[in-house]
């Protein structure tokens, strides 16, 4: 069929490059790290060219489908195909764009690693994945990227192996999603069962809704918004994404903070009709996403990490654009809001990350505290570029989170009841809270005053790897040149909004602000920054947080909601405890117990029958004359 | 079915390949190795190759049955010699000859008594390949003991763990299950009124639904035992763990297809009704089969074990798969059956090479493989990864034709198959993390990784299953010529 | 009358006298008397093979030679060749007995040639008792340490008492029938059964063969003679009387028409306890003939399996198994008189490291022992699974379903035979010679046994023949 | 004398001999004893054979020739036993079965 199409070409460059460069840096080269750098760049390159292009020159105001059969058998017919259409080509742009500068960025980063090949055949496994999840045409393709990304993060995350607490966390986050993912598949499969066809383009058809029953459309949806809460890290089962950041900070900028995590809602943006169609289902994703958004404020806002602080702002935002969505799906709204949330926060987020990645690079340490008495704040461009960072996550005007955010409480505006709103103001708030302490205390620091903050620990800072350099030029190129890209974006993302929407949605909303909404958002950011101000920042602060005022309730939020406390008594209780030890127990003691009994007792009544041959023959012959008799008997009765 | 008949003999000269090696081994000297190992690769080779042929040049329009060949055996009791190739069985010839060759190659080290361990192998298979490819009950039957009784010597006398043991009730319990299958041969055979094994011809024969409830029941049980279908499983793991590397192959990679194989191909084929009466009991079995697989394999510290119980998850779905009687099932499970073949084969090289080095399977133990041995952690990753059905191998297909077509027959037993994939995923994660990731034990650092020669067999492995993973249509579409028309004749 | 009827036994009885002027001698030269006694053996198999498709009646037709008759007859010659080849040592035996131990086969071997082809009451009891009588010689013949009388005296009351009954109810039959021929009284069945006396004359009659055939209840005598006997002789009686008897009851079997379904629930009966028995006590066995003997008692539990279908393909079954029986045991024995040169019992254990000290006897005991078990691809599989087959034609499938389930215990004694051979080793047992001829019928054994396995047709044919001929 | 003249005297006669050798071989201890209750068994089947000759076969001569026959016959086995039973007490120094009992099981 029209291979000769030159986009088509370019979807299958696109997927197959990546491939490509992990098949022969997995077989090859993996020893060589040069060659292997080589190989994956180039690989991730040509994506983005190509991603660019298309986004300015194709014109997918009407989807772009190609569709080639994959397996045919009865009722599963699984296409292998691709689906141009703007929310793909956004995604596409972003996914792209962000792999190829966290590969650059890795250069730096990953520098000297005995595995620096098998990480840039990760990478670029994860590229693979990911793109073709991104413009996949079919849901089963989808889920299939879907489970080719997890395995991604898992060898990712898991990348320091010998660490044990990386390889668990790997184990952790694989298997984890793994359990969301089960559900995605259940939803599949009754798609496939009861609806027939897993096109997305259909899917999201009103034909849906006339061949399946009402009750049925809630099920699949909430089945497969579990692989959603799985992979977006949504409550209860978010609890892999802060332990994912055992991984290279790259990684988790990349895999765990920008495109990986942000396949869950974009999922969700995917099929946004078909959820749309069930409001029940919506309500739950609400109810879930606006847990998840309160909960991983809370927690972010206790960390002493750096990465577990952006990490739980990642929950945290991920819950908001599912609320975004949610939101607008039962308020009959667009996907837009938090579609452009999603966008925003990839920039920024990242960037955050890897600024973190210079701290943790320079100083050998996690410990924002650290870093901070350590002289972080003359690192000056990341600690530039982590500063706009953090003003656009905490949403103030006029960096792009300020816009993507105001746009989601637009859309929980529209609810009638407005508990959604203040909800999400007051995630607005604490956002902006635990993203200025870090600042502030990187900005201000007040060495042996965070001695009273609960799991920071005092320490002498080993300059990492030994870079001879003096701070300030600290930072090799490879390294900042992402920062600077990032921070450019952070900065004009908030005023493409018009044109990001007209691009996705066709037309673009004339923008009326309603400046009670404008204001009140505002102020949650500047009362949170404020409140950040007053605890970390000002010369006199008391760098304990107010929130130990409340010492339970600061232990409890330390504890991280006790969820992986709950999870691992879970696991040891009754997978490990009950049904895997009876089980063994069974299958040893009574399956394998009764053959063995069976046996033995065969023999058993062998030795038994041998005392019939006894010595005296005269006995044997009596017994033989018995029988004869008994047989002879028994023929002259049945005569 | 319509036979079509082979212009050369091609399946004969498959099924000779191996006897043919093993009479000249018979007249080489035990002190030749060289000489030996190199008859029997290029026994396997050529076996291989011709299966590949048939595989190839299978013409799936056509369809029924091709490179027939028919002799007539015993005429008194209508026993032929009736060999064919069809979708069903096409796949298991291929797989048999890629195990085979491969497991060749992965014994190329072994030094104890050479010659009678290749001679035992290649009897072994003669015998898979005959079940594959008779469509005479009889000679189905008797290819059958062939491949099965091999094991005992093999297991004896290379074996490691509690061999003894291990060898005597794997032997018996087939053999059991053998003295299931001959009443239920027979019966189908007395009944017929035919007086023939030709399974084409008694397929026509119009059984009772008596006969057929109980000949169905006979068979299963009498197959299943080397299905290692639940409960009658316990055998596999034991003999997995005391038996040597390329055996554990042959055995978890094909023998243990022959038994759901002969499932479909006899007691599905031939008792149609009674399958329709036991279907929801072979459901059931299967559906305990995996979730107890996978709970059981959890508590496992012996790698092999580990694999064992994954083996008789992973078979419970090829029994799920066939319990369905749909097309959708059958493709999968037939298809799963090639794919866990290759599967558990590139597990128990991989686990074979380093209990080679190590001497020990304790998962405790070992550990930081894959900086001990990159290649060969990553070969034992990746069947991992197989096991644990991830996309982009050829598990992953069978996995989800089996799932859908079971939801869409018993929805309990395919869910809660579904859900034991978490299960699953963790104990095959919990192995590798535990073998293969942490710290180095000091004990083994200084072992050597795969050469190229022995990672040859691994890596023929590997690309089988992400060849399939990638383009499984190939595997489908043929198995489908086949089902198609065996479902009407159901 | 032609000579060539009665060929074969003629024959045997110049044999007989030739062995018999040979004990005159004084000083015996054993080396000589053995090549005299294989040429005979030999000449004798080439004898029977000649008459082979002889047929015609002799002696007021009390004596019918036909192609069944003729094949157990050459079958019987081929055993006494067997035997002799691996009597090239009779170190049990003194050697001034050698020449009588010759005798004594032959005249066996006699009595069972004319006992395949008798057709009459007389003609079979005294063809019987001259079968065994030179076995209750051959048996004590041994040099031991007691139980070879023993089991001499034990073999003799047993097989004396049940002639007796035997004899007893073959008198019943006369005055029932008024005849003594088979080929009269037999058709008269459904009279015979209806009536006391004749029904107790056919059941005691029955006895004397089944004490042949040592099926339960009769089989006592097996274990005691097999272990004491010397290791040829066994071979002999475990190979060449298994046949005759089968023959013999094949034939009165095969005459009858219309035994009422209680009989053949009896015969059912009495198949299933000699298989289940045999099988279950040769699993605590340690002396290998002792084995060897209570699987023969599950034999011929196998071998009714196939006579009581009362069918043509059950006889066919059953005159292929016995042929199979015949090699497939020979195999195993032969073995063991080569391991045992010195002529000893062989405990199990003393097999220990036999594929180190001589690995072709110890694949052809593996093969023999796997034929037993109904391994494939050998005769005995296909033998089995023949017989089993015409049972489930006959619509005796728990018969089937216990014979199968029976084949699986017996694979376990078996295999622990194989196991002592194959995988345990003893360093201070020395390696076991032999010599070229000897070797020549290891390979010849073991074709057959795996040859005919796979390619059965001829067999079948052959034995379809010889029963046509006497149904 | 009418009993003398019928058949039934005779077969009860017979079972009455078989019953008695039958009892001896399975009590007697002594291999002598034991034989010649054998022998009964023997004369029993051949007073049978007799007695059915000379009341209902058609050939007058079958029956007598088989009791001939049935005479030498026990005479060979008398003496076949008869040497073995010495050939016993040669090695077990008795002629009590209770003696030969080595082999079981």
């Amino acid at each position: 069929m029209g291979s000769c199409d030159p986009v088509l070409l370019a979807c299958l460059a696109t997927v197959l490059l990546p491939l490509l460069a992990f098949a022969l840096i997995m077989i090859f080269t993996w020893r060589r790290p040069n060659l292997s750098l080589a190989i994956s760049l180039t690989a991730s390159t040509i994506p983005v060219i190509i991603a660019w292009t298309l986004f300015f020159k194709l014109d997918v105001s009407k989807p772009i489908i190609y569709n080639f059969d994959w397996l045919v058998s009865e009722t599963v017919k699984v296409p292998f195909g691709f689906l141009l259409d703007p929310t793909s080509m956004v995604m596409l742009v972003i996914v792209a764009t962000i792999s190829w500068l966290v590969q650059i960025y890795s250069i730096g980063y990953m520098s000297g690693d005995p595995g620096f090949g098998r990480f840039y055949a990760d990478l670029s496994l994860f590229a693979l994945a990911m793109l073709t999840l991104v413009i996949s045409s079919g849901l089963l393709q989808l889920y299939i990227a879907w489970e080719l990304v997890g395995l991604a993060s898992y060898l990712l995350i898991g990348f320091w192996y010998e660490k044990f607490s990386a390889s668990e966390a790997g184990k952790k986050a694989f298997v984890v999603t793994r359990f969301g993912d089960i559900g995605f598949f259940m939803g599949l499969v009754f798609l496939t069962l009861f609806y027939g066809s897993l096109d997305i383009a259909s899917v999201n058809s009103a034909a849906v809704a006339k061949s399946m029953p009402p009750w049925l459309i809630t099920t699949s949806a909430l089945l497969i918004f579990c692989g959603i809460m799985g992979k977006s890290a949504q409550f209860p089962i978010h609890v892999w994404l802060p332990d994912a950041m055992e991984g290279p900070t790259p990684v988790s900028a990349l895999l765990h903070s920008a495109t990986m995590v942000a396949a869950g809602v974009f999922l969700l943006t995917r099929i946004f009709p078909f959820f749309a169609a069930s409001a029940t289902a919506m309500t739950v994703v609400l109810c879930i996403s606006t847990i998840t958004l309160i909960l991983s404020s809370t927690v972010g806002m206790v960390a002493t990490d750096i990465k577990q602080v952006w990490a739980y702002s990642t929950v945290s935002q991920l819950g908001f654009m599912a609320m975004g969505l949610a939101a607008s799906g039962l308020a009959a709204g667009t996907l837009f809001p938090g579609y452009y949330h999603l966008t925003t926060h990839a920039a920024f987020k990242a960037l955050l990350f890897l600024c973190s990645g210079v701290f943790i690079h320079h100083f050998g340490t996690n410990d924002f505290f650290t870093m901070a008495t350590n002289g972080g704040r003359k690192l000056y461009i990341p600690m530039v570029t982590i500063t706009i960072a953090s003003l656009a996550l905490a949403g103030i005007f006029p960096f792009s989170g300020f816009f993507s955010k105001e746009a989601i409480l637009g859309a929980l505006a529209q609810l009638d009841n407005k508990m959604w709103l203040i909800l999400g103001l007051f995630g607005a708030f604490l956002t902006a809270y635990y993203s200025f302490r870090v600042i502030f205390v990187m900005l201000f620091p007040k060495p042996g005053a965070y001695g009273k903050v609960p799991g920071h620990v005092e320490e002498e800072a080993h300059s990492h790897g030994g870079h001879g350099h003096d701070e300030g030029h600290g930072v090799p190129w490879v390294m900042s040149f992402p920062l600077l890209v990032l921070a450019f974006f952070t900065c004009i993302l908030g005023f493409c909004q018009e044109y990001l929407q007209k691009f996705l949605l066709g037309e673009a909303h004339p923008h009326h602000i309603e400046y009670t909404l404008l204001f009140s958002a505002v102020g949650c950011a500047l009362g949170g920054i404020a409140l950040a101000w007053y605890d970390w920042g000002r010369k006199d602060a008391k760098c304990v947080g107010f929130i130990s005022k409340f010492p339970a309730l600061q232990n409890f939020f330390i504890q991280k909601w006790y969820m992986d406390h709950f999870w691992r008594w879970f696991l040891n209780t009754f997978i490990y405890g009950t049904f895997s030890r009876i089980f063994t127990y069974n299958d040893r003691r009574v399956v394998d117990g009764g053959v063995d009994a069976v046996a033995f007792s065969t023999i058993g009544s062998g030795r038994l029958l041998s005392f019939l041959q006894t010595a005296f023959v005269q006995l044997n012959m009596l017994f033989m004359v018995l029988v004869l008799a008994g047989v002879g008997l028994y023929l002259l009765m049945g005569r | 079915m319509t036979e079509h008949a082979a212009t050369f003999p091609v399946l004969s000269c498959m099924l000779l390949a191996p006897l043919t090696g093993l009479v000249i081994l018979l007249l080489l000297k035990e002190n030749q190795k060289f000489l030996i190992r190199a008859v029997s690769l290029i026994a396997a080779g050529v076996s291989l190759g011709l299966a590949l042929y048939t595989f190839a040049n299978y013409d799936k329009a056509l369809g029924g049955l091709q490179f027939v060949e028919k002799y007539e055996m015993v005429k008194t009791f209508g026993i032929t010699y009736f060999v064919g190739v069809e979708g069903l069985n096409a796949p298991m010839l291929l797989l048999t000859g890629i195990v085979i060759f491969t497991g060749v190659l992965t014994m190329w080290e072994l030094e104890v008594r050479t010659k009678e361990f290749f001679i035992w192998i290649l009897a072994l298979v003669t015998g898979v390949f005959g079940v594959f490819m008779s469509y005479d009950l009889f000679m189905f039957f008797l290819f059958y003991e062939i491949a099965v009784v091999p094991m005992y010597i093999l297991i004896l006398v290379w074996g490691s763990t509690r061999k003894e043991y291990a060898a005597m009730k794997l032997t018996l319990y087939l053999m059991a299950g053998s003295g299931l299958i001959i009443p239920g041969v027979l019966l189908l055979y007395a009944s017929s009124g035919l007086g023939t094994f030709n399974m084409v011809a008694l397929h026509g024969a119009h059984f009772s639904p008596w006969v057929q409830k109980v000949a169905f029941v006979l068979l299963f049980f009498g197959f299943g035992v080397l299905a290692a279908v639940w409960p009658f499983h316990t055998w596999s793991p034991v003999g997995h763990v005391a038996a040597p590397t390329a055996v554990s192959m042959l055995h978890a990679g094909v023998l243990m297809k022959l038994g759901s194989f002969a499932i479909l191909r006899v007691a599905m084929f031939l008792c149609p009704e009674g399958f329709q009466y036991w279907a929801h009991l072979m459901a059931l079995l299967a559906t305990i089969g995996i979730v107890y697989g996978v709970f059981v394999g959890l508590a496992q510290t012996d790698l092999k074990y580990v694999i064992g119980y994954s083996s008789v998850s992973h078979m419970g779905i090829v029994c799920l798969g066939l319990s369905t009687g749909t097309i959708d099932g059958i493709n999968g499970s037939v298809f799963q059956m090639f794919a866990h073949g290759i599967m558990t084969a590139l597990f128990f090289s991989s686990v074979g090479y380093i209990y080679d080095r190590t001497h020990t399977r304790d998962i405790h133990e070992l550990g930081g493989f894959s900086k001990i041995m990159p290649i060969a952690s990553a070969f034992f990753i990746t069947a991992a990864l197989c096991g644990a059905g991830v996309p982009g191998m050829a598990s992953f297909w069978a996995e989800l034709l089996v799932f859908i077509a079971t939801v869409k027959v018993y929805p309990v037993n395919g869910l809660l198959a579904i859900a034991a994939l978490v299960v699953g995923a963790l104990f095959a994660l919990r192995v590798v993390q535990s073998t293969f990731f942490n710290t180095p034990n000091p004990k083994f650092t200084h072992f050597e990784d795969v050469s190229p020669f022995l990672g040859l067999p691994r890596m023929i492995l590997i690309a089988t299953l992400v060849f399939f993973g990638f383009f499984p249509q190939t595997m489908v579409g043929m198995i489908k010529s086949a089902v198609v028309p065996f479902l009407q004749g159901m | 009358m032609n000579v060539m009827l009665f060929g074969p036994e003629l024959y045997y009885l110049g044999a007989a006298l030739v062995f018999f002027i040979l004990t005159l001698k004084r000083q015996p030269q054993v080396k000589t008397d053995y090549q005299i006694a294989i040429l005979l053996a030999g000449g004798g198999l080439v004898v029977t093979a000649f008459c082979l498709f002889q047929h015609g009646e002799l002696f007021y037709k009390a004596y019918r030679v036909d192609l069944f008759s003729q094949i157990f007859k050459f079958a019987l010659a081929l055993a006494f060749f067997l035997v002799l080849t691996i009597s090239h040592n009779l170190a049990h035996i003194e050697e001034r007995y050698h020449a009588e131990f010759f005798l004594f086969l032959t005249t066996t071997t006699i009595g069972m040639m004319l006992l395949v082809s008798s057709v009459e009451l007389l003609t079979i009891y005294v063809s019987l008792e001259l079968s065994s009588y030179s076995l209750y010689i051959l048996v004590p013949l041994r040099r031991g340490d007691g139980i070879d009388v023993e089991s001499g005296i034990k073999y003799l009351l047993i097989g004396a008492v049940s002639s007796g009954v035997m004899l007893f109810g073959l008198s019943y039959l006369f005055g029932a029938t008024h005849t003594t021929y088979l080929s009269e009284i037999l058709p008269q069945l459904p009279k015979l059964l209806a009536s006391p006396i004749g029904l107790l004359g056919l059941l005691l009659a029955l006895a004397g063969f089944f004490f042949k055939l040592s099926v339960f209840p009769f089989h006592f005598w097996a274990p005691d003679v097999y272990q004491g006997a010397a290791n040829q002789v066994t071979a002999f009686i475990a190979t060449a009387s298994k046949a005759a008897a089968v023959a013999l009851l094949l034939r009165l079997v095969a005459l009858g028409v219309g035994y009422g379904y209680h009989f053949a629930q009896a015969l059912v009966f009495l198949s299933i306890v000699s298989m289940t028995l045999g099988n279950l006590v040769a699993i605590v066995q340690k002396d290998f003939k002792r084995l060897l003997a209570y699987s023969s008692i599950a034999h011929a539990g196998y071998f009714l399996m196939g006579i009581l279908t009362m069918k043509e393909a059950g006889y066919v079954a059953a005159v292929y198994y016995a042929l199979a029986y015949l090699v497939m045991n020979f195999t195993v024995f032969m073995v063991i008189s080569e391991v045992a040169k010195d002529g000893r019992d062989l405990k199990i254990q003393e097999l220990a490291g036999l594929y180190r000290r001589s690995p072709l006897l110890s694949l052809s005991l593996i093969v023999g022992l796997f034929a037993l078990a109904g391994v494939p691809p050998s005769i005995g599989f296909t033998g089995k699974l023949l017989l089993m087959t015409s049972a489930m034609n006959s619509g005796y499938f728990w018969l089937v379903l216990i014979g199968a389930v029976n084949g699986t215990i017996s694979l376990y004694y078996y295999l622990r035979v194989i196991y002592c051979s194959y995988f345990t080793d003893d360093p201070n047992l020395p390696p076991v010679t032999i010599s070229t001829p000897i070797r020549c019928l290891n390979y010849a054994l073991i074709a057959i046994v795996l040859g005919f396995g796979v390619f059965p047709d001829r067999i079948v044919e052959l034995a379809k023949a010889a029963v046509k001929t006497v149904l | 004398m009418l009993v003398f003249n019928q058949l039934e005297t005779y077969l009860y006669l017979a079972l009455v001999l078989f019953a008695i050798g039958l009892y001896g071989v399975l009590v007697r201890r002594s291999l002598i004893a034991v034989l010649i209750s054998v022998e009964l068994i023997l004369n029993a089947a051949s007073l049978n054979f007799m007695a059915f000759n000379r009341f209902l076969a058609p050939t007058p001569a079958v029956g007598q020739i088989i009791t001939l026959f049935i005479m030498a016959v026990a005479a060979a086995e008398a003496a076949i036993a008869l040497s073995i039973i010495v050939a016993v007490y040669r090695k077990l120094k008795s002629i009590n079965i209770e003696h030969a009992t080595e082999l079981r099981g």
